[in-house]
């Protein structure tokens, strides 16, 4: 998707535009996923992020050509914000050949190495390592390249995460560390896995910069994200940046989130979203609103068919792809 | 007789284990308020309270070892780790420190902890969710390995997991989570160590283990109508290993058929046909055949998945193999 | 032709290929300065400076995947795991991510990446630091397992591990480290699975691995003074395995014992005497011997790991119990 | 060994001769077992503490009876330090029967589970969760016993101690994590290993009470580490106790230390022996000093002659004790 000029700081109005459309792209999306696994067409254990498109969008709209990405299990939005055309992302939740991951992987392994997405990971903190493995390749190689991590508040209580900032600050590798803080771990509260009540505070331990912003605001999240991915690029060291987000939904796809007051979820949508939030911001009309919308829906109904019309792997095939 | 699914079977063993002794206790990842993501633990929360059912954070190694810690203070901690995949994680303490603190210290400590885990494919969530690795555990001596099949057994040898001295890693299945059984009204311990023959029969033993030992009932019973006289058994413990069971079996059969759901290379059935080859080498009348997944991590689209884990079907050709190798 | 001990030969191979590739670098815990803590990259740092010897913290998690995390933005990282027993730290990363990148993305990825790790008793460091898990890695699909016993073989193989696109867990033993051995003057790089006879025999095959080579040839020797006829086969490549030339051998000598240091319950045995049951059942005149690790952890006291672990006279025990058998 | 008055902040003349002398007799102990290993006798991977004698004192003698440790593969001190007898240390060593571990576990797995050692660990980072699980036993059966965790300073860049600390702050359990700093792990200087140099920031990350002391001073180790375990023990939640100490040999007896210059440790012996330190604030007189060295010296050759004499184990013996 179009990249944003640099050096800009401040973004303008096709640029917030542009960043709405994708949000809502991906909501109305992952609100189809919803819906097509609960018509029972949807294999596998699924996880949407609707509330923190935010941070996805706002991330990976930083990030220049080249910059990679690792994600997680709710890895929907990162996928299609790095440019994962929605046909691909969803012949891949349908287990179809034209999938992003061929069939092979599934809503929690989503790749699009291409674009730069080098894998959403199922383990938590899984993915953290590697990344700083690939910011010390572009090191070592001299290229002005930075990866970039996404991962959850309940991440920051696993070792690998420990070890893998540790290891980025202390060779100060071209990494960030994108922390998509929406409180929850499954049906865990922070209060309930974290002694800590700002999470900003995991960077200490390793000296490492850390940076904070709202995470249902787009533009800041962009412009943070420049900021921090400027310090990586610039050789001056990873950063830890902190999203405040919130998640809506449950866990995942039919969770009934029994652990959970029915209003929090209500209050947050209500207050907190992303989406009528810029929305706002851009005084779009009902009209010019709808216009958008519907033009979302349409790519997302295509991509299922897509998806539908799509070629099914042969049983044989899973006998590919184990070794290069 | 009452009727329990697995996953109430389970539950039964910890519930009746906490009410009888303070020392019990169960730790995990959202097992309290969510009652486990197999919803196990459901409804402990309320009857124990947070500080005998307690959630924990995303640490798997600071789970399983301060269960351990636990354990060698004296309580019987039943710590669970959400996926089999994430064993890997808790791996150096269970292996390095559960199974030898007893030896290291020439006795002086027991380790009564469980590690609870659950895997097994059949509902696609991709390489990372689903792999069964019972048979690294079979390998570290100090470690008991459990593999319980029926809401029976695993609810008598929960039971006698939680009061065994030493650490034993519990195996649960995915798939069988659901399925009822008839149970005692009240617990009758299974002893760790004895298995069971589910099904008497004279032609071939079928050696199977978690969801494949109902893979192996449904194929005994269709080669029965193709007049093929099978006995299944399920070892229920890997380790320490009933082998006198298997081997008076094939004693009797002459064939044998290993089967799992984990891979077949370096998987629990390569050790079994090890031994029966070993005690039962002038008995055998075919090959020891294998069915196990496929040479393959687990791919997500269900077409690929099944095709890479055995069924029924698999278990039935290994069968006939075995006997048309006689003729 | 240049005669090289197993320590140079694994640090001839590192260095040649970091002289000739940009992308090759080494890292683990103590490798720089200290040359490693078993003196493999001894001299390296001096030679390629610390970006490309890579000292880490103590950190194998992140250490193994910021491996793989190189390997899959292009680079040939090889990971030094200072003991097998921290392997169980890297598992999660070496298993569950190394080896399923390239599958999970449908083959968009590769991780040609290389883990050398290190073990093996016989020095009494105890239970903690001398354990031999490379069963554990060949149940593993994605990963190749290589497990080598000569100076020329740890050379060859690791070139061509280095040179792989897959990753690979590299096993090298601790007590081989000061063997010399002559190698060729240029690297020959030795295929990725395929076994090597090291001695030819007619009455029992003896497939060994790692230190357990060296005792096979001592037991072949003091058995062939009795008249026994011994061949003695090292797989080198435990994943992908040279199942043929295992099977040739047997079918011409019917008889067969695996030897390895490992514990033998199951150990990599298993999976060859399962292979070997299955394949040549109709040419075996014995049983498939197994010789590993008695079912303990290592003890300290010497008389007492000795006695654990397995030696030449207990491969020659077995090669007898196999002719033995035949009478 | 006698138990210093628990109220008692200030120590008593008598009470740091008893110190004086126990530091001297861990110090004899080592350099013994140093010279025991050149000469061929001793089997086995051990490592040294000398220099660090105050941490294991300090420490130790702040305990009250109930309290429980785990040490690390530097081992010897702590264990000497909680009380069991050098003979049975020197014949585990020597890999007998009367070992404290009955020739089980040798230099990096000494156990005396009766005297409160949870057992030494060669895995770093090993024994720390399974602190916090002592110290969660205690909570739970409202026990008033602290459980204490040595550990390196290298082990703080492993997973298992970010977890371990992060799940005992969590929890508020009764542990104190203690911390031999000693700027090494192995060949490794904290520069290297570390990306912060005041390692005590990494307790803020669990939001974890630190407290600091020299290592090289007896008595303020011992003061510090009364009012961790008071904290601990009163229910206020774990402490992150830093100690600041040195190494004064190689990392294992026979490390050459090609990676670290002479004159480190030569300078280090001279400026900062916590022996020495604590001799001359108690003024000894060469003559008090050479009687109490003399006392100590008797008691570490009694234990070699005590190891030598002792019952090897047979060779079946190794199949006991695998399981309960
Ligand atoms: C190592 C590991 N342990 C447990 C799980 C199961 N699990 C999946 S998501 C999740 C919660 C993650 O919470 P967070 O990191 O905050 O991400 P969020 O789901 O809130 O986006 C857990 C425990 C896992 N996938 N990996
Ligand atoms: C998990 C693990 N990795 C590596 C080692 C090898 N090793 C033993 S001691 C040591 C250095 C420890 O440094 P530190 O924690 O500072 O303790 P110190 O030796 O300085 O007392 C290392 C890397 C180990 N024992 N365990
Ligand atoms: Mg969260
Ligand atoms: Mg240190």
């Amino acid at each position: 998707m179009a990249k944003v000029e640099a050096t800009k700081t401040a973004l303008a109005k096709g640029d917030l535009r542009d960043m709405l459309r994708e949000m809502l792209l991906i909501r109305r999306f992952e609100e189809k996923v919803e819906e097509r696994f609960r018509a029972g067409e949807l294999p596998g254990f699924l996880h949407v992020a609707i509330g923190e498109e935010a941070c996805a969008v706002g991330v990976c709209r930083a990030l220049e050509d080249g910059d990679v990405i690792a994600s997680t299990h709710r890895a929907h939005g990162h996928t299609l914000a790095k440019g994962t055309h929605p046909n691909e992302l969803m012949a891949e939740l349908y287990g179809k050949q034209e999938g992003c991951s061929h069939g092979y992987g599934g809503s929690m392994h989503l790749y699009d190495v291409e674009r730069g997405n080098m894998g959403a990971n199922a383990v938590i903190g899984g993915g953290l390592p590697q990344i700083t493995g690939a910011a010390l390749a572009f090191q070592m190689r001299g290229e002005p390249r930075v990866a970039v991590a996404f991962f959850g508040d309940g991440a920051t209580n696993i070792g690998t995460f420990h070890e893998a900032l540790n290891l980025a600050q202390l060779w100060k590798v071209p990494a960030v560390f994108v922390l998509e803080d929406n409180r929850w771990a499954e049906s865990t509260p922070e209060s309930q896995h974290s002694p800590i009540r700002d999470l900003s505070e995991r960077a200490k331990a390793f000296g490492m910069k850390s940076m904070k912003a709202d995470g249902q605001e787009v533009e800041a999240v962009y412009r943070t994200a420049r900021k921090a991915l400027e310090n990586a690029r610039s050789g001056q060291g990873p950063v830890f940046l902190h999203l405040d987000t919130c998640r809506f939904s449950g866990h995942y796809i039919g969770d009934p989130q029994v652990y959970r007051p029915k209003e929090e979820a209500r209050h947050l949508r209500e207050t907190r979203d992303p989406i009528t939030h810029l929305r706002e911001k851009l005084g779009l009309t009902d009209a010019e609103f709808e216009e958008l919308d519907a033009e979302v829906t349409a790519i997302v109904e295509a991509s299922v068919a897509f998806a539908k019309n799509a070629t099914d792997p042969a049983p044989e095939d899973a006998m590919r792809n184990v070794y290069a | 007789m009452p009727e329990l699914s697995y996953r109430e079977a389970v539950r039964d063993a910890l519930v009746r284990a906490m009410r009888q002794d303070e020392d019990v206790f169960v730790m995990g990842e959202d097992i309290a308020e969510m009652g486990g993501s197999m919803g196990v633990t459901h409804g402990m929360l309320e009857e124990f309270g947070p500080t005998r059912v307690r959630n924990t954070p995303i640490s798997e190694m600071a789970l399983a070892g301060a269960a351990i810690g636990a354990a060698l203070q004296g309580m019987r901690p039943v710590a669970e780790i959400m996926y089999e995949d994430f064993m890997t994680l808790a791996s150096e303490q269970v292996v390095n420190q559960a199974a030898k603190h007893r030896y290291m210290s020439g006795g002086q400590l027991t380790v009564p902890v469980v590690f609870r885990t659950q895997g097994g494919a059949g509902w696609s969530p991709g390489a990372q969710h689903a792999q069964q690795l019972e048979a690294w555990f079979v390998h570290v001596p100090g470690l008991k390995v459990v593999f319980a099949s029926t809401p029976e057994d695993v609810r008598g040898l929960l039971w006698s997991s939680i009061y065994d001295d030493n650490p034993v890693v519990f195996f649960e299945h995915r798939t069988l989570y659901g399925i009822k059984g008839e149970v005692p009204d009240e617990i009758e311990p299974i002893p760790i160590g004895k298995a069971r023959v589910h099904r008497a029969g004279d032609d071939v033993t079928v050696i199977a283990t978690g969801r494949l030992v109902h893979d192996a009932l449904k194929a005994a019973a269709e080669a029965e109508t193709e007049g093929v006289s099978v006995e299944v058994v399920d070892p229920r413990t890997l380790q320490p290993l009933d082998e006198q069971t298997l081997v008076d079996s094939v004693k009797k059969t002459n064939r044998a058929v290993v089967a799992h759901e984990a891979v077949t290379r370096m998987g629990f059935g390569a050790e079994v046909a090890a031994v029966l080859q070993y005690q039962a080498f002038d008995w055998l009348d075919a090959p020891i055949e294998r069915v196990g997944a496929r040479f393959a991590p687990l791919p997500f689209a269900p077409v690929m998945e099944s095709y890479v884990v055995p069924h029924a079907d698999d278990v039935l050709a290994a069968v006939y193999r075995t006997v048309n190798k006689r003729v």
